[in-house]
């Protein structure tokens, strides 16, 4: 066995969070590799939400759909993941959860959780219970969970932690009955080092990028799936000296983070599809007062409020030309954590240096998964800092032979510093003069040399003598690389691009190397496809899209990848 | 005042002869220099309009933002740098009409901003349109059966979202102009001026005889701490009071909240790499 | 009340058990149907959140729109069709953050329009955020040193507006809630209700109790023609006041002014062709 | 003489409108083919702004660099028009308004206007004597002056007309002395029926058509160079049952718009830039809730503020992309009075048949250019209206066979009517069920089959046997197509694009017949070349480039071919 897949399965407000976040923190303590991500409605109770718990011998990364263990947590689960259960997929729950015309999906192995927690003192153990289960089938040593529990509860007093700790120990109990079972005779091996990794998501790993880009400003409007980026800088915000501000509108929000940048601030942006098309005119204001600014874009499926709490990858072209006038910028879609992380830092050092829009496009599936790896790059901040004081004679959109216009901010020399919406002179003046429109309108276009120079290349993962060349962008990274490897074959590679604009010159050239090119999106109209065209002339001979609001799984892509 | 170092010198200024703005201009020049004002602490942030043009003519730092915008761009710059100076300044279309959220949301957050408003009652650089403010029955090229809506009533808002300075001017009173902003200047916290200003070019309604026959100055015995009175005299409309309608002090200040751990404005701040590194490593145990 | 045609049947409500929206929901649907409103020609008009849902659940026409745009759409259908009942429904958040600058603007115009505020006093939807009234010291997951500005208070401001209708009631009155929300219906002009709901998943602060220990019931006796005295009301927060705070009658109402030449709802009109020639005709003259 | 160009030129306020607007006026009552544009700076007073009116024996409808005769209204008008001025150039104005050193340029002829409107009754009848000056030199009749001025000022009474046909009478004296200069002695024929014909521009065509396409509702916001339309629309919107409502800002002036809609009526949107911008979350609601929209975008300079009152077509890949989430659109940019009318008419139609948004492209130059045509060609609309009647079983978004759902409106019929933000079923109700996702996203997308179906074709003009092809599409359409008629080349020919989005099928074609394509633009980065290569993979060999935020002449094209 390599690796197993568990998903819980209930209504929101069950508190499959819980079992979600302590399950996966104990495993890996415990030397498992793990890979968690999750699922759900929009909406606060109810409903029907599941999150899926990897475990392997291997680094786990991405989404699977087969499903070996089942919890139930509430009625309508199994039918929520009919089409994932198999004949091997053992299922976990109440008897009175499962329904009886249900019971010949997989093998229902059936546990009072119920009863088991009002013994301990209400349903509410329900949860712990499982996890217990759960870890037991693990055979994972008490003293990791006890101390897990402890911090992990360690704000309630020590009844909960006691009666937590009791219902872990319960569900451990019953998991040595079952694990009698062979379906649920788990041999998966502990990895030595796993214990010490980290273990992050997406929404962790762009946030803790921002603050090593020196983060310290962040205006935002509540939007899922991407408010858990302000929702983390607000929970570190004193200790790292960010402020973090809620404000009416999105529209507020952008025109705030520029005063913030004008004042000497970095600030970052935090929003989603709806939201940021409110921006749209602010984001033309960042490029007419070349005012750096940094923008994460959880995209979700539209149009409009269409599937807030899904996945998509919808927004690609819309972030490219979004914005009234002509100007550059640069976006990002990080593929894998690390990425994520550094990308991000870099975001805030691009921005800044040539004082454009830099984008970091994720979404649902990516901000809300975890896994375990060994540590996070971090690039040293040394003379990544680039405003100037400024002297009396300071021009802040003087033409300089660099092509770019120092940067100033207010009260640091003995200069003035200006911004202006309109068309401007060197000295940030309003002007009508046509010569010195021109010569503005290149000087902002010719930055996008410099951010061609800056590419973050396409990452060839794969044989290199392919016949075959799958291409794909953002989030769907682990998922495609997995099922690549797991299909074992020599004559397809994958090109992932984690930049997705400015591209790389060499694209085609790893284009044209394949026989035959397949662009992966999670979208309906190959939006990075188009984008390929437009830049390089080049047209995939085949698309592989998806658009249900849902991630690809493993098993979608090798499935593809056998037909190939 | 003849010589003024926040003067630009020879430059077209692109308002109307006779216009009401050139005296805010000269106004507001002048009581930055009664202050004292050090010109490169100052910001001036305005929106779009003929109104907002007011920072390209003042020797100083300024943010020229969008139509409608100029409140959180200033929120975010006092935000970053306490140390700044920022005054916010635009057109009643500006402000209350496109910028009519940031309005209300800025009053609440109370930043120690200065916030003018040019209020001719009319869209002056897009022609001479009704704005927020135009009085019921003006005529327009857009609205030529007359206005019907009731114009906003920008003192009475303010009061209800408990302002901490609201004042308002007409700009023939050069004097009670200046010493009104210089109080809001010196105020701590939010502070809005509202200035009535004829437009010349598309305003025929509210003219500089106009506003002398439909303004009085409140008395010396006006208390402005009274927030119910103030809603009164807010409402009074037969003839409009100008001055400090109301003032109150202590409230909390927007960005004062953020500097309690830490004193230095943003751009002398740099990322704690080593604390970054800390808090990743938590991430290895939970 | 078993039976109500507004009934949707057996559908799945998208709400958290023991929240203040189903007896919103249930109220509604009880003044409709003791009003004897004819469901083909209403139309509820919600924004985006949990309380934005509630059109889904009424047996009726509906636009859900964008988050903190109710009020222009609303605007928008009564204007193109004055024969409609239009209902617009939706969070504090919707209406007072996101849609702020509507909630001014669309008093100001009265269309004959009745507004609903489920004033839960924090951003449901998207998990436990601060609301434009939520109280200072709320805490949340980003407001984690708890809310520091001052609350939006909406009676206040749509009384400084000069709103036809403002009311306020607490969800649990159900009398009064569904007295009031008649009387909204049937006010011609622009109704305000805003209605206190607690949220039982995020608010801990303002709940039921809480709801009950700081409201009460405005007196027989009071007076809510009285604009000053609605004020001074809309200001207290000791104990917040229920029931209609300031009706007036009489205003100009949006709709109608656009009606006074001809009387057919848009659907109906077709462009007359002739006319236009006619128009053409006239420029080959000037 | 074939043409003649006169430039007005000063300070705004001088009343530079009222003699473009009486002067092109009478001169095409008096028989005479007549073009009349302006550009002018963002300001109120002062500045500079100028207008060209050419008049001609055959059709004028293009805007030229040469000017023949400038009229001085003010002091700074020569230096404003230096690059223009040749020394044939004519300059008929004030001594003290040329300065000394500029007489070097062209030919001065001062004439007294000031001391002669003085003598009239004051200096605001410089106009007036300069109109004389004018229409003098073209000997128009004074029967047909005097009804003009009549008309013009009928509500200012009588005194103000007797003294402007005063002021009309002494100009029309002193061309008669003027006339004996040869340079003076203008020979241009007046044509037949010219006098019958009707005089619009942009804002007029665009405003036209939105009526004869049964426009009853327009919200906006104000905003150069897109206000006119509302305010032609206001001026008549009694007459016509319209309802125009300013509103708060963009984005209620669409979302009232779209609520417009959904009750039945059809609702005209205009707007600019920064304007649009506000407005894309709403174009993404359209789309969601398959309303049909209207949008009229008068394009301008940016980013941001940008120059507000210049030209520009730099909105083309926003306006393609604009909007989170994937849906349908349809972008027309005519480049003749005609096309204005017949295409704003038709976006009415389309949008509504096949709910979905239209956009008509405009800019600056071409709403405020006007000049004479015989007719507009109005098509009568029969059966073009799509609402039905609904009944109990009412479904709004059924999936019926035709591929769009039948569209009812509240109150009109047994049904109910329904519009959902979210991702919906059939019925209008949120869902988040997949598969119901996936049938929505290809129902709302296939509508672009219907829409390639509707594409208005680009026009082929000049030599069908071209080497050489020059692409352009919008305002530039004049302009190009005088420059190519001028350098009588057999091996060019022009294909001009009113509709620039979905392309017609049949373009690779055009382009593949040329040894060189050459595409014109009046922006920096070629948008539309791009979108050719992104639609076909076509690219072009040359670009003409402008973005100075003016539009092109008829010289530049000349020299531009002349070098081909
Ligand atoms: C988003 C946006 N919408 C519209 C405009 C066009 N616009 C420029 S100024 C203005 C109104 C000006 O009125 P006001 O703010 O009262 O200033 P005033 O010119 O009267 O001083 C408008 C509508 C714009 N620049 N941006
Ligand atoms: C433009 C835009 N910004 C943000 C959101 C995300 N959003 C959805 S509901 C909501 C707030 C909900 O709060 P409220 O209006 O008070 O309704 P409640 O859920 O409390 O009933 C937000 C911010 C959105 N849908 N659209
Ligand atoms: S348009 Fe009006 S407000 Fe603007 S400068 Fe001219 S007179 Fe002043
Ligand atoms: S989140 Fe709060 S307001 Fe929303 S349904 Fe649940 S309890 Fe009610
Ligand atoms: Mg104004
Ligand atoms: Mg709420």
């Amino acid at each position: 066995m390599r690796d197993l897949s568990i998903v819980l399965c209930g209504e929101a407000g069950s508190g499959i969070q819980t079992v979600e976040r302590v399950l996966s923190r104990v495993l890996k303590l415990a030397g498992y590799n793990v890979f968690a991500t999750k699922e759900y409605m929009s909406r606060i109770r109810g409903g029907m939400n599941s999150a899926e718990i990897r475990i392997g011998s291997r680094r786990v990364d991405s989404f699977v759909d087969k499903i070996d263990i089942i919890v139930v947590l509430n009625k309508g689960a199994i039918k929520h993941l009919e089409n994932r259960i198999s004949e091997r997929t053992v299922i976990i729950g109440e008897k009175t959860e499962v329904v009886e015309n249900e019971r010949h999906l997989g093998n229902f192995v059936p546990i009072a959780l119920r009863e088991i927690s009002e013994e301990i003192g209400g349903e509410i153990y329900k949860n712990m219970v499982s996890v217990g289960v759960l870890v037991g089938l693990f055979r994972v040593r008490d003293e990791i969970i006890e101390d897990y529990i402890k911090s992990y509860f360690s704000e309630k007093g020590t009844d909960t932690i006691d009666n937590n700790i009791r219902a872990v120990k319960k569900g451990k109990e019953i998991s040595v009955e079952l694990a009698k079972r062979t379906s649920l005779n788990i041999d998966i091996s502990q990895v030595d080092g796993v214990d010490k990794e980290i273990l992050i998501n997406g929404t962790e790993a762009v946030a803790l990028g921002a603050l090593a880009g020196g983060c310290n400003f962040i205006s935002f409007y509540p939007m899922s799936p991407s408010t858990g980026i302000a929702v983390f800088l607000a929970q570190h915000a004193d200790e790292f000296g960010v402020i973090v501000e809620q404000t009416e509108d999105e529209i507020a929000a952008i025109n705030m983070a520029l005063g913030a940048w004008y004042a000497g601030g970095r600030a970052l942006i935090t929003t989603s599809g709806g939201g940021f098309a409110l921006m749209v005119e602010g984001l033309s204001l960042s490029a007419m007062i070349e005012s750096p600014a940094v923008i994460h874009l959880g995209q979700r499926p539209g149009p409009a409020t269409g599937l807030p709490t899904r996945m998509g990858q919808e927004d690609l072209l819309f972030t490219l030309f979004a914005g009234h006038g002509e100007f550059p910028r640069v976006i990002y879609a990080p593929g894998s954590l690390q990425d994520a992380f550094s990308m991000t830092q870099n975001a805030f050092i691009i921005a800044d240096k040539y004082q454009v829009p830099v984008f970091i496009l994720t979404d649902q599936y990516f901000l809300d998964s975890y896994y375990n790896l060994p540590d996070l790059d971090i690039l040293e901040m040394k003379n990544e800092f680039q405003i100037k004081e400024v002297s009396k004679e300071y021009k802040r959109y003087e033409i300089t032979e660099s092509g770019i216009s120092p940067r100033g901010v207010p009260g640091y020399g003995d200069g003035l510093v200006t911004a202006d919406s309109d068309e401007h002179d060197e000295s940030g003046h309003i002007t009508e003069d046509h010569e010195i429109r021109v010569r503005m309108v290149k000087k902002r276009l010719e930055k996008m040399k410099f951010l061609e120079e800056e590419v973050i290349p396409p990452e060839l993962i794969g044989s290199e003598n392919y016949k075959i060349l799958l291409v794909g962008w953002g989030s769907s990274r682990n998922v495609i690389k997995e099922a690549l490897m797991e299909s074992n074959r020599d004559d397809i590679a994958f090109l992932h691009f984690k930049q997705v604009y400015p591209l790389a010159g060499e694209i085609r050239k790893y284009l044209e190397n394949a026989a035959k090119t397949v662009v992966i999106e999670n979208n309906a109209t190959s939006q990075f496809g188009r984008l390929i065209k437009l830049e390089t002339g080049f047209e995939f001979e085949a698309k592989l899209l998806k658009y249900n609001g849902l991630a690809f799984s493993v098993e979608e892509i090798t499935e593809f990848i056998s037909k190939l | 005042m003849s010589e003024n170092r926040f003067d630009m010198g020879e430059i077209d200024i692109a308002w109307c002869p006779g216009c009401g703005n050139f005296s805010i201009l000269k106004a507001v020049k002048q009581v930055l220099l009664e202050l004292d004002i050090d010109q490169k602490k100052l910001v001036m942030v305005s929106g779009i309009g003929q109104a907002a043009k007011i920072p390209q003519y003042i020797k100083t730092n300024y943010f020229n933002g969008l139509h409608g915008r100029a409140l959180p761009a200033a929120t975010g710059i006092k935000a970053a740098n306490p140390h700044l100076i920022v005054i916010a300044e635009s057109g009643d279309g500006c402000m209350y009409g496109e910028g009519g959220n940031h309005f209300i949301h800025t009053i609440r957050r109370n930043p120690d901003i200065t916030h003018i408003v040019h209020n001719n009652m009319v869209y002056g650089l897009t022609k001479g349109q009704a704005s927020p403010t135009s009085p019921t029955g003006f005529e327009t090229p857009v609205q030529n059966n007359g206005v019907f809506i009731k114009p906003f009533n920008p003192i009475a808002v303010a009061i209800a979202l408990d302002a901490s300075f609201v004042a308002r001017t007409y700009i023939a009173h050069k004097e009670l102009t200046e010493s009104i902003l210089k109080n809001a200047i010196e105020h701590k916290g939010y502070a809005l001026i509202d200035i009535f200003q004829p437009c010349v070019s598309f305003n025929k309604i509210n003219t500089y005889d106009w506003y002398k026959a439909n303004t009085y100055l409140l008395g010396e015995d006006y208390d402005p701490t009274d927030r119910k009175a103030a809603f009164a005299k807010a409402l009074e409309n037969e003839k409009y009071p100008l001055g400090i309608l109301y003032q109150k002090t202590g409230g909390v200040i927007f960005e004062k909240q953020y500097y309690k751990h830490n004193e230095k404005p943003l751009f002398q701040r740099r990322p704690n790499l080593s604390s970054i590194k800390d808090l990743v490593e938590s991430k290895r145990i939970n």
